[in-house]
Parts: C-alpha cells; sequence; structure tokens
C-alpha cells in the first residue's frame, strides 16, 4: 500500500468516522447521565430527513442544519419525557424512537416530495461543501506532509471539523466544569446531586438534549454534507455502531474518537477490496469486513479486553417514591 | 386495468424501476387510461401484490425485476386468464411474457466510450448487489473497454451482497471516491439507487460517469459521459398497449432492436465527439448483425475481460 | 459524654424548626399523618420509632426530598417553603441521610463540592474547598482525606463525609438519620462529641436512633413516633428508656426470653479456616473456626458489615469459600455446583436470610408460592412434571394459623403483609422444615414487640428440639437473650467467644471494635486504625 | 398493597395506551392528507373482510405470536431479548437445513424436524449472548443487538456464496421439496367443510403457534421451571438465596427465547416463501417486542397481540395496495404502540393511581390493610 493510497483510506476514515463520533458523543453525554439511549439511530435518521428537506425546500444548508437538529431534539424530548418523567424503560423508549423515525421520515418525504421516501438532489448552498483550509495549495506539492495536510486535513465540510472539535469540548465540558461534575454524578448516584440540591430532571434532561443536537449534527452530515440528499433508512445502522463505539470507549470522550475511528476504517476498508487482499494476502468477505465492529464490541463487552463498565445508575429511572 | 408492480428499489430509483414508471405514464398519457401501481416494501408482498392485483382483475400484471421470478411461477398458474409480463427474467408459463434485456451489449458500447473519454486508461464500474445480473454489466463493460484500449484497468467494485446495496449513495460514493484515488476517471455505476451517490460524487470531483437503465445525462450536465439505456420503458409500454392477450414467451431486447444503447443527448453532446460516436455505432452494427458476439456473463458464469 | 450543665436553654428565642400538620402518603402507606413539632435553637433533638413509623419520612420532607402533601414548615420562626433540596439547604439545613447520598467513584472533594462550586469551572472551587475543609477538619476534628474515593474509605470516613457536606454549606440545622447503626461503640461516642461540639456553637442538631441509651444520654427533648404519628414530645431529663418504649410501640414493652439452660449435644457444624474473598478482591472472612453443637444457640455479634453476612451467605450455600465445613461430619461443597441453597436444604440446613424482602421472600408472589421458595423441589409440591398448587396453598394455610400469620389468606402478595408477618412468614417455612441447622440473620429486624417475642419462643423452642442455631444479629440485646454462647465477629474474624452470663455489652462492644485488650479501652486511635481495617480501604486517615 | 386492581393494571392500562397510540396514528394520517375512517375501513376491510384477509392476517399474526412468546419468557426473567430479529434469521437457516438436506416422507415428519433445526438454530444464537450475560455480565441488549447484525452478514455469506443455487440472481436458497411444502389453513379447513381462501399463507404453523401459547403458558405459571425464571425475574438476590442458579435461568430462559423466535422460521421460511431469502424475518423480531409489551408478557395477550399486529400489517400492505399511503404508516403505528404501552406507560398508569387511591379513600377510610387479590 502506497502513501497516496492510505491517505485516501484514511481520509475515507473521517467522512465515515464522522457521523460516527458525532452520535457516539451524543450517546456518551446521554449514558454519563444514566439515560441509556438506542436511538441514536433514529435521531439521526430523522436529523438526516429534515434537514435534507429542509434544504431543498429553503436552498439554505444552515436552515436545513437547524431543522435537522430541531427534529433531532424533537425525539430526544420523547425519550426525555417518557424515560425522565415518567421513568419509562429508556429501552424500550429507544426502540419506539427508531421506529417512529424510520416510519415518519418516509412517510413525510412522500407526503412533501412524493420521491418514493427521497428528498430531491440537493446543489449549491443547500449543501455543506468542502472547506480548503489555508495554505493548502501551498503546502500541497511538499512531500509526505503535503498530501496528508491538503488531502486529509483540508477539504472536509465544516461539519467533519465540528465533530473533531467536540471531542475536546466534550472532554473539557465533563471533567472541567461545574455542569460536567454534575452531569457525571447524576449517572452514577442521582440521590446524591439530588440532595446536593440539583434538579436531576433538569441535568437529565440537559444531557438528552445535547444528544440531541449533537445526533441533529451527525443527521445532517449524512443528508446534506457527505451526500446531496436523503433516501430512506440512509443512516443504516450507523446509530447502533455509534453504540458500539461508545461501549468500546468505555464512556470517554477520547476513548470515543478512537473507536469511531477505528470503526471508520473498517467502513472504508470495505470500499478498497484490492488494499485488503494487498495487506492479507487473502480475499476477504466483504460481510466479514461488515460485521467486524459489531464482533469486536461483543469481545469487548465479554471483557476479555479490559471491562467496559456503564455509568452506575444508567438505564434506570431516578425513583423517589415507591 | 393494466397494472405495474415496481421492486424493492422503488418507484424513483432515477434508474431501473423509473424507467417502468415512465413507459406506464406514457401509456397512460397517450391512451387517457390509468394503471394500478404499488411499490414492494418486502419479500413477503411479492406473491401477495401479485395475487392481490390478479383477484381484482388487474390485466396485464407487468414486474419488474428478477426477483419476482419464484414468485412468478408459483403464482401464473392460479391465474390463467391473466397476463404476466415479468422483466429481467425468464418465466416459463402460459400466460407469461418474459422480457430479458442484452445488458452485455449495451455495457460494451458504454465501455468503448469510457475508454476513449478516459485520459488515465483507467476506468470504474460500481455495480449494486453483488448477483450475476450485474456481474454481466460489469463483463460487457470490461470487454468495451479493452476492445479501444487493450493497455486499459477497469476497476470493479460491488456495493453489497443485501438488497440494501441497491440503495446505499453513501457507500456509492465512497466507492467512486476510492476507485478515483485508484486513477479511474470515468465510472460507470449499475446500483441503483446506489448509482445517485456515485453520479454525484463522480460529479464533485470532476471525473466522468455513466449512468444506467434510464438515461441519467440531464442529472449533472456535462459531467454524465453517456448512460447505458435500458429500455425497460418500452418493454413496460409495449406490454401496456398490447393489453390483454398480449404476445407471451420470451421476448430478447438487445442492440438489434434498440432495447439497449447509449444515450445521446444536449447534456452530453459536447463530451461525445464525432470520432467517438463513429466508432461506437459501427461496433454498434456489428452487434446488431451477430458479427461481434459481446460475452454473456450469464451463459457460463465466466468473465474473460474481467475477475471478480 | 457530652456535658449538660453548659448548655444553654434559649427559651425566649423562636424554634429553629417547627413543623405543623405535616402529612405524607406513598401511595395507599400513609408515612406521616398530621405531624407537628417544635425544635429550639442549639438543642439536640431525638426522634425514635419503629421501623416504618415514618421517622426518615418526616426528615426528608424537612431537607426537601420528599413533597409533603399537606402542612407547613417554619424555620427559625419563619414560614419557609421548601420543595427541593436546595430550599432547605439555603435555609440553612443539612442532613445525613440514614443511606448516604455520595458519588461512589468521585473524590470526597467532589463529593462536598457538588452543588456548591464555585462558578462554572472546578478548578477554584475544589481548590476552595480543600482550604475550608482543612479548617473545618481542625475545628471539629472531622478528618477525612480530600482525594480518595468515597468507595475506597470506610463508613465511618463516609459519615464525616456526609458531615462536612452539610457544615461546609453553612448549615445551622444538622439532621443525621440514624447515624450510629454503622458504628461501632467508640466511633459513636467520637460522633457524639463532634455533636455537641456543634450544640455548643449554636447549631440545631435532629437525631434519629433506635437506641434509647444514645437519646438519655445526647439529647434535650425527644419526639416518639408510631404508625406515622408523633405520639408525645418530652424533655429528656424528665423522662425514661421504659417509657420511652412505651410511648413507641403502645404497650408495656417486656423484653426478656424465658428459656432453660442448654443441654447442647454432638457437634453439628464444624467450621475451619474459611475465607472468602469477595469481587473486589477484598478479604471478607479471613479464617474462621467454630462449633455448634445440636441443642445450642450461637449467636454471633459485630457491627455491620464484619463478615457476618458471608458467613451465612457461605454456609448458605449463595456464596463460594475456601476452607472446610463439616455438617454432622459430612463436608460440604464450598464451591461449584454442589455449594448452592438446593444442595443445603437437602443436606437439612435451613435458613432465615438478614433480609426478608431481598432474599427471604419474593415480594411479587403471594404467600403460598413463598411457601415453596426454595423448597420448589419438594416431592409433596410436585403434581407429575407440574406443580401442584393445591398442595402448597394448604400447607401454606397450615402454616399461617400456626405462626399467626395475619391476615391468613394465603393468595395474598408477600408485599401486602406488613414486615413482622412477612417474616413470619420465612419463619414458617424454614422452622417447619425441622432442619439440623438453622441459620437465622437478624431475626426481628423491623418486627414489632410483640412478633419479637413469640419470634423468639419459636427460636428456643426449636433449639430444645436439639436442634443447632447459628443466630447472627447486630443488637447486643437479642444476642445477649437468646445465645448459649456469643462468638464477636470483627472484620472477617472471631475475636473472641463468651458465654452470655459471664459478659456484658461494654466487653463485647470492645470486642465488636477489635479490641481483646481491655486495657487500651479508651484508646480511640487504635479503634480508629482497626476500623479503617474493616472496611478493606487502603488509605489511612490523615 | 396494589394501588389498582389487577383488571386495571392488566387490560385498562394497555387498552388507554394503545387508544393513546390510535388517536395519534390518526392525527399522522391527517397530516398526510387522508381520511383515518376511510383508511381504518379499508384496513378492516382488507384485513378481516374476507378468508383471504385473515389469511394474510394470521400468516402475520403467527410469525408475531412466536417472536412475542421468545420476548415475553425473557421478560419474565427480566432479560430484554432484543435480538429476535437474528435468531429467527438463524431460525430460517435451520429451517432451510433441514428442507433441503434430508429427505422428508411426509410433511408432517418435516415439520417437526424443521421446528428442531429452527429451534436449534434459535436458540444457539441466543446462547452467546446469554452466556456473556449470565457469566461475564455483559449487558444483553448490547449484545443481543450486535448478534442482530452479526446474523445478518453470516445470513448473507451463506446464502450469497454458499446455498444459492448455482447461475440464480436472488441470494436465495433453491426452493424446499414438495413434501416439505405445509398446508395451508385452506388444505386444513377444506375438509371440514370451511371454504378458506386458497391464496393466503397462513399455514398449519398457526397451529403450533397455537399451541407454543398454551405450553409457555403451563411452563410459566405451572411448571417448577416458569416458578423459578419468574422468581429469578422478581428478584436475583432471593433466588440465589433459594438456590435456583442466575447462569442457569438465564442461559434457560434465553435458550427458550431464541427457540421461540428461531421457530418464526417454519411460518415465513417453510410455510410461506418454501425458500430461504434474505431479510426473511422483515422485523418481526422487532415487532415481537411490542407484541410482548402489549400482552404484558402473558401467553394469551401475546396471542391477542400478535393478531392485532398481523390485522395492522395485512391492513397496512392493503392501504398501501389501494391508496398512497406508504406502508411506512404501518412502521409508525407501531412505533407508536412500543411508546405508548411499553415507554409511557406511566403516563396512563400514574394518573389512573390516582383515581383508584381517590376512590378507595372515599370508599373506605382504613385503606392499609385491604386484602386484594394475588398476581397470577
Ligand atoms: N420512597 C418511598 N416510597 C414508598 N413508601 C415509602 C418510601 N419511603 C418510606 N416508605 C414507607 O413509609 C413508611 C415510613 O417509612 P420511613 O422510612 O419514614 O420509616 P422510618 O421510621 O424511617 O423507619 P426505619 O426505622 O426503618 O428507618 C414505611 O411504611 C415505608 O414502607
Ligand atoms: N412498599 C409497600 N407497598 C405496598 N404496601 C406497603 C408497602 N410497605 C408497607 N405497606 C403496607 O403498609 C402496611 C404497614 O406496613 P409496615 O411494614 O410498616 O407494618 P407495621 O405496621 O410495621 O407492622 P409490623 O409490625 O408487622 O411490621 C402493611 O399492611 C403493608 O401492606
Ligand atoms: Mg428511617
Ligand atoms: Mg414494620
Amino acid at each position: 500500500m502506497d502513501y497516496t493510497t492510505l491517505i485516501q483510506l484514511l481520509d475515507s476514515t473521517v467522512r465515515l468516522a464522522t457521523p460516527l463520533l458525532l452520535a457516539c458523543l451524543a450517546g456518551l453525554f446521554s449514558e454519563r447521565a444514566g439515560i441509556f439511549d438506542i436511538g441514536l439511530e433514529g435521531k439521526m435518521l430523522a436529523a438526516a430527513f429534515f434537514s435534507a428537506a429542509v434544504a431543498s425546500l429553503s436552498g439554505s444548508v444552515w436552515l436545513g442544519l437547524l431543522a435537522g437538529i430541531a427534529a433531532s431534539m424533537t425525539l430526544s424530548a420523547i425519550h426525555g419525557v417518557a424515560s425522565i418523567t415518567f421513568r419509562g424503560n429508556q429501552l424500550i423508549s429507544g426502540v419506539a424512537i427508531n421506529f417512529l423515525a424510520a416510519g415518519m421520515t418516509v412517510l413525510i418525504a412522500q407526503d412533501w416530495f412524493a420521491q418514493g421516501g427521497r428528498t430531491p438532489s440537493l446543489f449549491g448552498g443547500a449543501r455543506f461543501e468542502a472547506i480548503t483550509l489555508p495554505f493548502a495549495e501551498t503546502i500541497a506539492p511538499l512531500p509526505v506532509i503535503g498530501p496528508l495536510y491538503a488531502d486529509l486535513i483540508s477539504g472536509h465540510p465544516i461539519l467533519v471539523y465540528i465533530a473533531f472539535a467536540t471531542v475536546p469540548l466534550t472532554w473539557w465540558v465533563l471533567f472541567r466544569t461545574r455542569f460536567g461534575l454534575r452531569l457525571r454524578a447524576v449517572g452514577e448516584n442521582p440521590a446524591a446531586v439530588d440532595t446536593a440540591g440539583v434538579s436531576v430532571v433538569g441535568l437529565r434532561y440537559a444531557a438528552v438534549a445535547i444528544a440531541g443536537v449533537l445526533c441533529g449534527l451527525a443527521g445532517a452530515y449524512l443528508s446534506t454534507a457527505l451526500q446531496a440528499g436523503f433516501v430512506k433508512d440512509m443512516s443504516a445502522g450507523r446509530g447502533f455502531i455509534a453504540l458500539a463505539a461508545l461501549i468500546f470507549a468505555k464512556w470517554r470522550p477520547w476513548h470515543a474518537l478512537w473507536a469511531t475511528l477505528l470503526f471508520g476504517l473498517f467502513g472504508a476498508l470495505e470500499t478498497r477490496p484490492d488494499v485488503i487482499t494487498a495487506l492479507t494476502g487473502m480475499k476477504v468477505q466483504g460481510q466479514l469486513l461488515g460485521a467486524l465492529p459489531y464482533v469486536m464490541t461483543v469481545i469487548i463487552l465479554a471483557g476479555f479486553v479490559g471491562k467496559a463498565i456503564p455509568p452506575r445508575a444508567g438505564g434506570q429511572p431516578y425513583v423517589k417514591e415507591r | 386495468e393494466p397494472a405495474l408492480i415496481f421492486d424493492l428499489g422503488g418507484k424513483f430509483d432515477k434508474s431501473f424501476n423509473e424507467a417502468a414508471f415512465n413507459g406506464a405514464q406514457r401509456w397512460s398519457e397517450e391512451t387517457g387510461e390509468s394503471f394500478r401501481e404499488i411499490e414492494l416494501q418486502s419479500e413477503a408482498q411479492r406473491e401477495q401484490a401479485l395475487r392481490r392485483f390478479a383477484e381484482s382483475g388487474a390485466n396485464p400484471i407487468v414486474m419488474t425485476g428478477f426477483a419476482f421470478g419464484d414468485a412468478l411461477g408459483q403464482v401464473a398458474g392460479d391465474y390463467p386468464d391473466t397476463d404476466f409480463v415479468i422483466i429481467d427474467m425468464v418465466v416459463e408459463e402460459p400466460n407469461v411474457r418474459s422480457v430479458v434485456f442484452n445488458e452485455h451489449e449495451g455495457s460494451y458500447l458504454v465501455g468503448m466510450l469510457a475508454a476513449q473519454a478516459s485520459e488515465s486508461g483507467t476506468v470504474g464500474f460500481i455495480g449494486g448487489m453483488d448477483i450475476p445480473l450485474i456481474r454481466k454489466f460489469a463483463c460487457g463493460y470490461a470487454e468495451g473497454v479493452k476492445a479501444v484500449n487493450p493497455d486499459a484497468k477497469v476497476i470493479a467494485n460491488m456495493t453489497g451482497t443485501t438488497p440494501a446495496a441497491w440503495n446505499d449513495p453513501v457507500k456509492g460514493s465512497e466507492l467512486t471516491k476510492a476507485q478515483i484515488s485508484q486513477g479511474a476517471d470515468v465510472v460507470y455505476a449499475a446500483a441503483g439507487g446506489t448509482g445517485v451517490g456515485v453520479l454525484q460524487t463522480a460529479a464533485d470531483e470532476g471525473i466522468l460517469s455513466i449512468g444506467v437503465d434510464s438515461n441519467q445525462n440531464h442529472l449533472h450536465p456535462g459531467k454524465v459521459l453517456t448512460s447505458m439505456t435500458k429500455r425497460v420503458d418500452n418493454a413496460v409500454y409495449d406490454a401496456m398497449s398490447e393489453g390483454t392477450g398480449l404476445e407471451k414467451g420470451v421476448q430478447v431486447m438487445g442492440v438489434a432492436n434498440e432495447g439497449v444503447g447509449y444515450a445521446l443527448d444536449e447534456h452530453n453532446a459536447e463530451l461525445i465527439t464525432e470520432e467517438m460516436k463513429a466508432e461506437v455505432d459501427a461496433a454498434a452494427a456489428k452487434i446488431a448483425d451477430g458479427s461481434l458476439q459481446v460475452h454473456d456473463y450469464m451463459a457460463d458464469d465466466s468473465c474473460p475481460a474481467l475477475s471478480f | 459524654m457530652t456535658p449538660r450543665d453548659d448548655r444553654e436553654q434559649p427559651d425566649r428565642a423562636a424554634p429553629a424548626i417547627e413543623l405543623k400538620g405535616i402529612s405524607k402518603a406513598f401511595g395507599p402507606v400513609q408515612a406521616n399523618k398530621d405531624i407537628s413539632l417544635r425544635v429550639m435553637p442549639g438543642t439536640i433533638h431525638g426522634i425514635i420509632g419503629e421501623n416504618g413509623a415514618g421517622k426518615s419520612t418526616l426528615m426528608s420532607i424537612l431537607y426537601g426530598f420528599y413533597k409533603a402533601d399537606r402542612g407547613e414548615i417554619f424555620i427559625a420562626g419563619r414560614k419557609t417553603d421548601i420543595p427541593d433540596s436546595q430550599a432547605a439547604i439555603a435555609a440553612g439545613i443539612g442532613m445525613v441521610f440514614q443511606h448516604f447520598k455520595l458519588v461512589e467513584n468521585f473524590t470526597v472533594l467532589e463529593n462536598i463540592i457538588l452543588g456548591a462550586e464555585d462558578g462554572g469551572l472546578l478548578r477554584p472551587s475544589l481548590a476552595k474547598a480543600r482550604k475550608s475543609l482543612i479548617e473545618l477538619a481542625k475545628d471539629y476534628g472531622l478528618n477525612v482525606e480530600p482525594d480518595a474515593l468515597v468507595q475506597d474509605i470506610g463508613v465511618g470516613m463516609q459519615q464525616r463525609v456526609e458531615i462536612l457536606k452539610a457544615l461546609y454549606r453553612q448549615a445551622d440545622i444538622l439532621i443525621l438519620d440514624e447515624p450510629t447503626g454503622v458504628l461501632t461503640p467508640a466511633e459513636a461516642d467520637q460522633l457524639f462529641r463532634i455533636l455537641g461540639r456543634l450544640r455548643s456553637e449554636g447549631k440545631t442538631i435532629i437525631l434519629i436512633t433506635h437506641k434509647l441509651r444514645e437519646i438519655m444520654e445526647t439529647t434535650d427533648t425527644v419526639s416518639v413516633m408510631r404508625r406515622g404519628q408523633m405520639t408525645a414530645t418530652v424533655r429528656t431529663e424528665e423522662t425514661t428508656p421504659a417509657e420511652l418504649a412505651e410511648l413507641m410501640v403502645g404497650r408495656k414493652v417486656l423484653l426478656r426470653v424465658d428459656k432453660k439452660s442448654a443441654a447442647p449435644g454432638k457437634v453439628v457444624l464444624r467450621a475451619r479456616g474459611l475465607r472468602v474473598v469477595d469481587d473486589k478482591k477484598v478479604e471478607r472472612l479471613r479464617g474462621i473456626d467454630l462449633d455448634v453443637r445440636a441443642g445450642e444457640i450461637l449467636g454471633i455479634a459485630g457491627v455491620a458489615g464484619n463478615g457476618q453476612s458471608e458467613l451465612l451467605e457461605v454456609l448458605g450455600g449463595y456464596r463460594d469459600a475456601r476452607g472446610e465445613v463439616l455438617l454432622n461430619g459430612e463436608a460440604l461443597a464450598l464451591s461449584g455446583q454442589r455449594a448452592d441453597g438446593q444442595s443445603r436444604r437437602a443436606q437439612g440446613i435451613a435458613h432465615v436470610p438478614e433480609d426478608r424482602q431481598r432474599e427471604g421472600l419474593i415480594m411479587e408472589y403471594a404467600a403460598w408460592e413463598n411457601t415453596a421458595f426454595g423448597y420448589h423441589h419438594d416431592p409433596a409440591y410436585r403434581h407429575g412434571p407440574l406443580m401442584d398448587n393445591a398442595a402448597i396453598r394448604a400447607d401454606t394455610a397450615a402454616k399461617m394459623e400456626r405462626f399467626d400469620v395475619r391476615p391468613p389468606n394465603p393468595k395474598l402478595a408477600a408485599k401486602n403483609f406488613s414486615g413482622g408477618n412477612q417474616q413470619k412468614i420465612v419463619l414458617a417455612r424454614e422452622i417447619e422444615r425441622n432442619p439440623d441447622l438453622l441459620l437465622i440473620g437478624q431475626p426481628t429486624r423491623g418486627v414489632d414487640i410483640g412478633a419479637i417475642e413469640f419470634i423468639h419462643q419459636q427460636i428456643v423452642a426449636l433449639r430444645d428440639q436439639g436442634k443447632a442455631i447459628l443466630l447472627v444479629s447486630v443488637e447486643l440485646e437479642e444476642i445477649l437473650a437468646l445465645s448459649d454462647r456469643v462468638a464477636v465477629m470483627f472484620d472477617g474474624r472471631i475475636m473472641g467467644e463468651r458465654l452470655p452470663d459471664q459478659t456484658d455489652e461494654k466487653e463485647l462492644g470492645l470486642l465488636m471494635a477489635g479490641i481483646t485488650d481491655t486495657d487500651h479501652a479508651h484508646d480511640l486511635d487504635e479503634v480508629e486504625a482497626n476500623l479503617a481495617h474493616v472496611h478493606g480501604d487502603a488509605h489511612k486517615e490523615v | 398493597m396494589d394501588v389498582m386492581p389487577k383488571w386495571a393494571e392488566v387490560v385498562l392500562v394497555p387498552l388507554i395506551s394503545l387508544l393513546l397510540a390510535a388517536f395519534i396514528s390518526a392525527l399522522v394520517i391527517l397530516g398526510i392528507g387522508e381520511d383515518p375512517v376511510a383508511a381504518v375501513k379499508l384496513m378492516v376491510q382488507g384485513a378481516l373482510g374476507s378468508t383471504y384477509g385473515w389469511g394474510y392476517t394470521l400468516y402475520y399474526a403467527t410469525n408475531f405470536i412466536f417472536t412475542g412468546l421468545a420476548v415475553s419468557i425473557a421478560f419474565h426473567a427480566r432479560l430484554f431479548n432484543i435480538g429476535g430479529e437474528g435468531q429467527a434469521m438463524l431460525g430460517g437457516l435451520g429451517v432451510a437445513l433441514a428442507c433441503l438436506y434430508i429427505p422428508w416422507p411426509h410433511w408432517s415428519l418435516a415439520l417437526l424436524g424443521a421446528t428442531v433445526g429452527a429451534a436449534l438454530f434459535g436458540a444457539a444464537w441466543a446462547a452467546i449472548p446469554a452466556w456473556l450475560q449470565a457469566r461475564r455480565g455483559s449487558h444483553i441488549v448490547i449484545t443481543t443487538i450486535m448478534f442482530n447484525f452479526i446474523a445478518a452478514a453470516l445470513l448473507n455469506y451463506v446464502l450469497v456464496n454458499l446455498m444459492r443455487p448455482k447461475g440464480s440472481m436472488d441470494p436465495a436458497t433453491a426452493r424446499f421439496p414438495d413434501a416439505t411444502n405445509l398446508p395451508t389453513l385452506h388444505d386444513l379447513l377444506a375438509p371440514i367443510g370451511i371454504g378458506f381462501s386458497k391464496a393466503a399463507p397462513a399455514n398449519v404453523s398457526f397451529l403450533v403457534a397455537i399451541a407454543a401459547c398454551l405450553l409457555l403458558w403451563l411452563l410459566i405459571w405451572r411448571s417448577r421451571l416458569g416458578y423459578q425464571i419468574r422468581a429469578y425475574g422478581f428478584s436475583d438476590s432471593a433466588a440465589k438465596y433459594a438456590g435456583i442458579s442466575p447462569v442457569r435461568i438465564t442461559m434457560i430462559a434465553m435458550l427458550i427465547s431464541g427457540g421461540l423466535a428461531g421457530m418464526m422460521a417454519i411460518n415465513n421460511v417453510m410455510g410461506e416463501a418454501e425458500r430461504l431469502v434474505l431479510n426473511a424475518t422483515e422485523g418481526a423480531g422487532f415487532i415481537g417486542i411490542a407484541v410482548a409489551l402489549m400482552g404484558r408478557s402473558h401467553p394469551f395477550g401475546v396471542f391477542l397481540s400478535a393478531i392485532l399486529f398481523g390485522f395492522l400489517y395485512q391492513g397496512g400492505a392493503e392501504l398501501a395496495l389501494w391508496t398512497s399511503i406508504p406502508r411506512e404508516l404501518i412502521v409508525v403505528i407501531q412505533a407508536l404502540v412500543i411508546l405508548f404501552t411499553g415507554a409511557l406507560d406511566n403516563m396512563v398508569r400514574m394518573p389512573l393511581e390516582r383515581i383508584f387511591l381517590t376512590l378507595r379513600r372515599a370508599r373506605d377510610p382504613k385503606p392499609e390493610r385491604k386484602p386484594v387479590e394475588p398476581a397470577e
């Protein structure tokens, strides 16, 4: 494998990892606050549709982005009402949200555009364009560093940079701010937060809302940056891979980055059977590569490679009065 | 009242199913009559849709896609008075017309154009689901490429192995980028909805693409080299026009009877030079009169021009 | 104990706390009924009452944890709305809950600032808290280790963290809910010294406890609660323990068990070198040797959490151990397939577990289903491949009759029986099995006086039939009243054995703190050092 | 003390939740510019108005009974088996192997063999997540989700590379031999003089599903194993005390669950398609969750709610056929049913409890010691 191929592969990795990363960080906020979220997939899908739909109708990708975030946050709100206010089963709520998004997106798409669950193709200002970073062209001819900067680091839509910037931001918020301290506490022992005079409900809603925003970004990225429009079920299980990455990352922001990059790399390798053949010396089944993130998650979960301990109060509604 | 059943890709896949829809639409506009239609959502619905239409008196019933073969084989016998038309598959029942296309011939022609337009000597092919039919496309294409430039490299990828592979533009887009990085400057997408992502990315990245089934040149004017047209629309139009009592048996649509070909219109006029056109048309003529045999992958499950 | 003569009675001042007509229901359970209470500033006010009387509920309402259905709260004479703990903290109230409210994997410092941070960033808050922590520690002798994780420190220190949390928030009113339940007598003494110190600074303290002695020695006034109501409030000086006990249960109390002296026979249970290591790799039992003979009750005393539960679990068959245990001379499996409750029952061991709601019963199961619990493979309960539900119901009815379970309805779910009756269901199930060895943990926890008498009689009767009984209880009184021999456990070891009539609570108390040498009885440092050990923490106190 | 009488908990709460879901669904139909009343009429007519409709309704219901029972038995052990989909896929593989590679003399024997194959494969697919949960404490929800994806990839590989007949374009197995074709309800009812649509796919596996309901009822409420499973589900600490092995119960409950999910394949693979295609399960494993929630994990409840969902599916297919309402409407309705009966049930329960409490207070002033009938 030559250097150009490597850069291309990594470039593809970055593109494919971005939605995973955003969704993974969304899950991180939610689950750190004690709310399990298997509805990442659904939120991402809803955001993908609404951002493409509104971008297509308005011609502005930014309006689309807002709409996507709003859609994702609406589902977050449903999840919050079910699992925080009414103390329902968070897993079941997540399942319902995934179905709701899968159905509603197609239903609305059909109603608005009558194109079999698609939005029209986006162009011009209705899409996120790649950004060329400063000096990319000047540096490009340099060996090694040139392609690295000009091809790999430069030339992504803004959402990619936002996603990567969210990692240190998440770390800082969680571990360096009051809000983060309280958020982590509420996922470990909500009663401690409650008796310390802080609202458990408020914190959990805040966490779920942040998850909504991040899933919104992830969805918008899929349909308005990575693609030029929405097609049904376009999240294609990425929400579940993000969930797997979250466990893989043991609920830590920097680990989440590495985990999603790894899963992104698997995706990138799937498009390069020639590279895999060159590397391994044999033909690797596409299905195996596709299933690899899931298999690895199971292995991690089995505790053979370091144990993943979820936040202690995760998944349980905070019930004071029986 | 005739009926049309679309396959899982959906009516508006900008490709195969959409071509069928256009044919029906044309018939409807010309005759002022209406037709029934349904987009399948699930496997179990195939037989159900067939029976439902048959029982409600729809005739003829046209269906798009080889996946109906099994269901139609089951159903056709139960409704001897209903005529069925299946596209892309041969079902040997007395009340069935099977329309099959020589996609390898059309693909051969666009393969020639690809090789002529390519500056790098490397061209790409992106298939949808990895099935013999799509390999047939790929194989004809590769043969066409090699006919023009024997040293040309053809990179062929399949999107996946599930029906989802027909509808995964994200992956189509990544595959395109991967092929571009390997030097491809023309890519041919035979991948249903996935092709939308391929054409989009090719346009974004400034290389040429080749559409499939319908004429997709208009999607990105000046960026789509041509489209391998598979006149599903004609097949549907013909079937509906003939109406009840249409002619049964196997109908082969090839270059000879303009069932397949390549698209030339105002959107790609500047991309196809006179010489290119002349050379391709000459080949087409030879295919039509039988003096040029394009290899059909499905005849023996092998491809001399390309290995999968 | 705290000096009492130097205290000031601020008679004229407004009460620090005044509750008027507080009521609270949890679904169908009326936990507090129209409760009124006044506590004067600068005093320690005790609250006593049986389990479930509603003490914790009342205090949680004052602290804003629960919202009262009705009633008013006045703080320092001013009507104050306390919809949540934030309001309570603002009103100068701090509370140390019966079950601590700490974030286990946070440091002590992080727990202290949680909810009381200064500004949005953590660093300044932590620095400030560290400084004031040092001062508070100096002023009150509340030593803690700021950077230790809470999960790594002992309960004693955890409690200090809780008190510091309240003081850090500048509480004037401090509520302590059963603070001594997890402490040794020496640790409790230290706590009361701190409370005395706080009172002398004018702080108001409410102390919930079950121990009449603590009330008599520490408080200025005391309230008694029963069945959700406040039955009396009296000045401590003007009352007696007997009177309080009577107010508590509503009738004269006579805590004595009539029993003949034991006639021990052959050794039924012999344990040698029992060791248990838990999931966190902490050694819970560190080589236990004990014998229980037929026809005797061996009582195991000790502060909760010193390995008694683990001992019962090992013998009951649901915790793996190393070492050797013989029952009637035959070895019991201590790990693997045969180490389970089913095998133990087959071998003649019955077990009344410490926690009837978590272990002894399935709360959602009807009484009859619970009667079969653990004995569901009994051929008498079998009907072909299925269970013979009719037979089980009939058996249950008979057992309920004999043990006077009320209401005697086998179809009622366990959760709908009161605590005492739930305990009787478990006892009936286990005792009627006529075991060779009965393991029994906390037999009367949360059970009213009347039922206690009955239960004690049943245990003694079983002993008199020549059965071996291993009794674990944290109530020293109960141990002394029932046992023929007493063994004291501390830190996973047996510290010594005594005969009940040749020892007293004081000596046992020292053994419970791990002190075998009575000369060092007052050396608190040793007690502390020992206690740090109890909870298996690696960190030493500052 | 239970706040509400049992009938309210078992009937009233799900019913009100269902009505809420129906109400929102009606709003959705209005929202896309269609007439909800007409839609419902069409659905009822299409799903229940003919033996043909019934045939499809019962066919779908059969799938859902199996997956619903699968989710239910796991629920009783307080395990959330979200992997019914993958287990049913593997069950299909079991059926395909049994039907294709063993020469059965008669359909009844083939059904027996295929049932065993389906149950074995489904159970095997549940076994690993179960073992990981029991032994290593890995959250079964996550592992079963992962196993759904792995199942899809595995099946894909098997169908595309191993079991696809040569030259076939479809990633599907060959058609099963005629001897393995199951009689449809038409075939079964004709001898007793009942005319049932020949076209509908409902077949003898519907009867197997009913038998499974009965057996599961016996298992859960009459057998020692069921007693232990429920006990473990209510309280794992108590179960340990009683000598009920958590590992054993987790394994057994999940194996039964996986087996039941796998058995769905005798209906859709053997009874309907008569060959194994990719994605034969079409989400029935997930619908099992909704069915179990609606049916309160009781086999009879599961039966009823499976019929309801069968109705929704067939009715929805009819809608798609005769109107321009996309079939996704059914996915939305399904989502709403799961949401309201599963996740938002407290929204209904809390006010109801308050009403019953006030009613009871008004009726008798000393409510504490009033006995209620036991939970069954
Ligand atoms: N959160 C709750 N939800 C429902 N019922 C509760 C709750 N907390 C307490 N109860 C019930 O309220 C009653 C009073 O409980 P409370 O905890 O106040 O008693 P207590 O006097 O503190 O008892 P103990 O001495 O055991 O601590 C009991 O019947 C109990 O079951
Ligand atoms: N969590 C609960 N849920 C439902 N009912 C409860 C709950 N806790 C207590 N009860 C009901 O409240 C009543 C009082 O229970 P509690 O345990 O406080 O009894 P008690 O008065 O202390 O009697 P005993 O002395 O026998 O323990 C019981 O009849 C019981 O039915
Ligand atoms: Mg209490
Ligand atoms: Mg009680």
